[in-house]
């Protein structure tokens, strides 16, 4: 008899426990939510390295919210630890005004542990570390005008900022939705988690989709702002770029940047950091490392605990909505802006400089640049864009991060 | 306070050998219908999906073979007979390499009653040629 | 003569510190208890990935037990800071009802604090992340009746629990205890941190050297139990299974099993996920980092650091002996019960099963599924079992995952 | 009107936050320091591995000095929260007398918390673990003699220690001044970061730069001390070694050390659980990754955080030079010593030992082993002293990590 | 302490839309300012030190180019001219791979104007034999 | 409280150069005699541990010789003698392989003294062929 009790008891005790009692209907909704991005993931490849992660992560935080629960630590004597029957041993000792305490951990969820690694800020800069390995500034050095088409793309941020506060956002809120529109993922996570840490799940999960339907979006931007004839402009060749200046140039920038611009030092100083392994040709061995296996590990963390905050009360607010449009606003704007400063470049030069290179200065790289050669084409088979196109695009990751450091010191 | 002993943390610590039969017992009536009742539902669910995807797939697989007729029809080509179960390679596959794959299928379903090559993709080749040179690249994986 | 005194001081000193003045027999016969399994990794191969770690942690704790120290933090304002003399810069502070204290630690031992991964319960779900890159679930979705003998193999778990609380383990205690026949070293060590992380070393050598046993273990008792006639049965082709229902599977899984049982939530959400990056074949990158160098990098701090846990006065006690020998009975529970469920099956199907591939159901994987495959063979050479043991091997591992999610919610 | 004022506030605070008002005169020096160092690295290749990413560490910090900052936390009661307007949901918790707390981070700059790995002593044990895999002890079993040398050549350490007291550093400075002699980098940031963790950067930066200057540095002082005769000795061939004494080794030699010398135990006990790893030949996957991967993510970290601790007021004082001086001193004796001391065995064994193997017993392996059989060479062309060499050349890391011991006893 | 209000610390959470849009404008217009100021000075100093570089660069290519002269006039070797801008290889690389590398540089850069294979070198071989010895050996990259 | 000063926590900060001396040559002395006396006695425990290994394994190669001779004349096969100092190749390793191994060993101990292949193992063989498989699939390394 008691023994049926106990079952009974222990059975009501795990329905208690279960979701079936404590999820409620956003936890439903962004369950499915989740196997939607599950499902562009995967069968669309939709960003999949990033956007895989976070829907796995989104899933998982609305099954389980305490997967992001954070721990508590209770100080107690080693009086209290022998009147509570708690163990000493092996407890860190935390000495406040003379008196020594035990740290009784109850331990947090999984997810908040790893988190730690996007809260604290440290996450987006080795991204940038593992990308600034894989990037060739060449282009960039070799058309340094590039940059004018870098830094017109993230106006689109800053007019966003304008329809985000209009909206009802604070100006921090504003400043991380308009980041969207650099098309650059860590950059994005990196202003978030400082400005609007609450907003990270949507401006995560807007960025990255954005920069998948790159070659969707831009196109009919591109070509809606071009003639036929500025589309067909073939441009001359880029001259060869120097080991020697291509090692100065990682040098030469984090300089300028972390002096003029601190808050971007963390961002741009990783990504030189990176580029300098690469181009320096001695260090092979870490600068393999700090592309492939160390960001492979920190992008699994990355996805999955930013898609972790995207539980269902964070998510389904009217805000996810207005950031999703924004974003997308955000987007455009940059391109448009790009492509809008190419013609002004195409005047300039008497005609030297296909507009077309100016999307490619959102950054998203290298989809954009392939974007501005593939339209480019459409125009004129023979019409190479590429390389060309390369300069705006690398230099649009630098003005995405210059964009973050003016954004964290005017509105931070 | 002063009446704090180990058993308030450790409640069975002073437990009578009737008092942890119990609680035996009850752990493992709780395990047992527990775990089962968990994968038999499992075993309820995979059933159920299974079975609805390998519809769908045969109802996909029987249009396409259809269509494939259709097509034969059509273009009257009835001298390269389309024999639809054989593989149809695609992506410029070498034929060698349809073969391998084949014997290994065949060599993990000894009986290849119902195993079949419908066809050999590359995987992940759902993306455009430009989108996949791009993940390819890995120049940004962000 | 000063410098003769300061001399011999600082030898006395030396000596006075060093490990044999400060060491006591049970450290001694620990040294001797891990250079045996040291040589049971080495030279029989007992699971050495893990045991060899296992056991070097345990040398290193018993010769150093500082290795494993605790650190504590003194909190000194800014004006004790100064009175002590020491340094403010670099320090963290902390604000408590206002007052701005400086942290002023003193070191954790190196093991101490990879210890902190095991603790929080971080490195079993990354091992099995790694593992679910790994499975393929493909036999289980071929034939989901497996999941009955996965769930059969684990009323070992349940049946030890009665051993124990009756030989007087807490109930805590004796779900850690039984969860070794659960044959799932990940599985075991998530546990037990919850339950009876005091017990965390005896556990762990348990699991393991019983797995690195499976193909001793396991035949007698699958002989026992079953008739010439039944090991010879051949069974019926498994069907293909689509890449679609792959892709599913992690997905409903972890969705049905994280509600039902949330304490499960972590392990099988990681085992799911590392299946998903797998079965998606659109991120190979990170799935390939996952199960090779994050998995070897965690499985080299958790190794060491659960050996580290087994010093001579935790170690050396009746209870290892208890739970060794419990450990030995849980396993071979679970083995019998597979089979009998087995036995079960083959009767239910009219001989269509063969029960040898119940034993497989404690996970164990691959071995217990090898040892399925070779005892069958010995009856018909021509009998290849492997495919359909490898059902209920990996139904296996999520059947230790829900029982884990049981014992922590019943007796957690 | 409004506008045109916020804009130019905007700019101002931008210009007042940059480095061109907060640098001091010390840190463009020391961005020009760091300029040079990475020249160094770059082009004359003095340990690239290391010296890039400390060089640019220490560029990083001095541009942006709040990428070393300490984080603060401030500890707010759920009402205190309220009143202030702070979220309290995922904040960690902390219970001091019963009363609970909110944990409130202000977050630190990102090389702080990468330079906990440093601070708390794991990175230099988990560099030593990765060099234990790659070390083959094979030569130093078939002649332990060597052992001897490799004694010899720490002697530079103490006699610095003599040098670095005397100029007006404390014995704790001393010690980990002494220590550059010992030609071993994680051992001299280990020891450094218990005994004087201000002079790091200046130590690490000396200790790397004569490791690198092994083949300037060492000949000369080799050839001064030995006649003709002496270099020209050929010695006999070394025995081989069996595998089984290879895998005794490790164990043999952590036993010893960790009992006598406890505070070597961290990173002897590394040192030869990586080799372990790699005698044993049962743990391939693990020893790879150990040696690879987890090397090189630990390096980045390492150096870069290293060197970021050389900050303009930290580096640019007069004892820097004393301290590259002191290093200098130290190496160079170190060499000696090894030289006399093989100068010595080639008397008592009658001329069957080359006293050039000597100079190898400072470590630096294999560099040190390296310059003994060049300089070896040059006197007789058909000498080969390369393996004779690397008995005293790994001898000299256990060495090194020997005396690292009695100096954390003996001023620590 | 009993004024505090949500104002005090989102100070535009109840805002006017002019304020709104005046904060707007401030931010974009600083943006826009800083982002181009920072980039133009970084094209103004790329410019100059990649000027630099190449004329340094080609003063060291022509005395090299002279001293070659001077050489062939020297020794006298007319019968095997060295074309000086065609590629000199080092190290004992392969013929193939210079023609490789060559075309692969051609590619890039369609005009061969300017590019100019000058030498081809194994990547990171300024070091002697014995120090990249010991990198490759990766024992002691420490 | 009012008494403290740097003294008390930097014992030597205000030191005369006599006591620096005898401290400097405490360490000096201190530092030497551990360091010799700890390196000294590795080197005694290595002697010791080497030789019984030594022994032991000649022991066991002996009795191996022993053996096979008994082997032989026990199967009477001299058609084929073994000499048995020549490699014994297990495990189906290509002979190949043996005489690349030989080489290279040959060349590490020039002198062939005391070097002899007594037999070559795949590394890392003595586990089943059943077990071995199972590290190999690293299917569950735990
Ligand atoms: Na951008
Ligand atoms: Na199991
Ligand atoms: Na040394």
């Amino acid at each position: 008899m008691e023994i049926l009790n106990g079952f009974v008891e222990a059975i009501q005790g795990i329905f208690q426990s279960s979701g079936l009692v404590s999820l409620n209907w956003q936890n439903y909704v962004m369950i499915g939510v989740s196997i939607i991005l599950l499902y562009l993931a995967i069968k669309k490849q939709y960003e999949p390295l990033l956007l895989l992660p976070i829907a796995f992560g989104m899933l998982l935080v609305n099954l389980y919210p305490e997967i992001m629960a954070a721990p508590s630590t209770e100080l107690l004597t080693a009086q209290q630890c022998a009147e509570h029957g708690v163990a000493t041993a092996g407890h860190a000792v935390r000495i406040i005004d003379g008196i020594e305490y035990y740290e009784n951990p109850t331990y947090g969820g999984l997810l908040y542990y790893l988190y730690q690694g996007v809260k604290l800020g440290i996450y987006p800069p080795l991204i940038f570390l593992g990308i600034g390995c894989m990037t060739d500034f060449g282009p960039l050095i070799a058309n340094p005008k590039s940059l004018i088409l870098g830094a017109a793309a993230q106006i689109g941020i800053f007019v966003t900022f304008t329809g985000a506060i209009t909206l009802g956002f604070t100006p921090a809120e504003s400043g991380a939705i308009g980041i969207i529109g650099g098309a650059d993922g860590p950059t994005a996570i990196y202003v978030t988690t400082k400005l609007a840490p609450h907003l990270l799940g949507s401006i995560a999960i807007a960025a990255y989709s954005y920069m998948a339907l790159v070659p969707i979006i831009q196109p009919p931007i591109m070509k809606a702002l071009t003639t036929k004839k500025e589309r067909a402009v073939v441009m001359e060749q880029l001259r060869p770029v120097s080991k020697l200046e291509k090692i100065m140039f990682p040098v030469i920038v984090v300089i300028l940047i972390a002096i003029l611009l601190p808050d971007a030092a963390p961002l741009v100083g990783m990504l030189m950091l990176g580029n300098l392994f690469k181009e320096s040709g001695v260090v092979e061995r870490i600068s393999k490392t700090a592309q492939n296996e160390l960001m492979n590990i920190i992008t699994i963390f990355l996805g999955t605990t930013v898609g972790a905050t995207a539980s269902g009360q964070n998510f389904l607010r009217l805000e996810t909505i207005e950031i999703i449009a924004l974003g997308l606003v955000a987007f455009a704007m940059g391109t448009a802006f790009g492509v809008l400063f190419g013609k002004l470049m195409y005047k300039l030069t008497g005609g030297k400089v296909n507009p077309l290179i100016g999307s490619a200065g959102v950054s998203a790289v290298p989809m954009a640049a392939r974007v501005s050669q593939r339209v480019g084409q459409q125009e004129n088979p023979g019409n190479f864009l590429l390389m060309h196109a390369m300069g705006p695009n690398v230099a649009g990751v630098i003005g995405s991060a210059v964009a973050a450091g003016v954004l964290l010191n005017v509105v931070g | 306070m002063s009446n704090f002993s180990l058993a308030t943390f450790f409640p069975l610590a002073e437990l009578t050998m009737a008092q942890r039969g119990v609680e035996a017992l009850k752990v493992i009536l709780t395990g047992f219908a527990v775990v089962f009742a968990v994968l038999f539902f499992l075993i309820l669910i995979i059933k159920i999906y299974s079975n609805i995807v390998v519809k769908l797939q045969d109802v996909a697989y029987n249009k396409k073979k259809k269509k494939i007729k259709d097509d034969e029809v059509l273009i009257k080509k009835p001298s390269k007979p389309v024999s639809s179960p054989e593989p149809v390679t695609q992506d410029g596959i070498p034929e060698e390499v349809v073969a391998v794959i084949s014997a290994a299928v065949a060599s993990m379903y000894d009986s290849p009653q119902r195993a079949r090559i419908k066809s050999i993709k590359r995987s992940a080749s759902g993306r455009s040629a430009w989108a996949n040179a791009g993940v390819a690249d890995n120049t940004r994986p962000f």
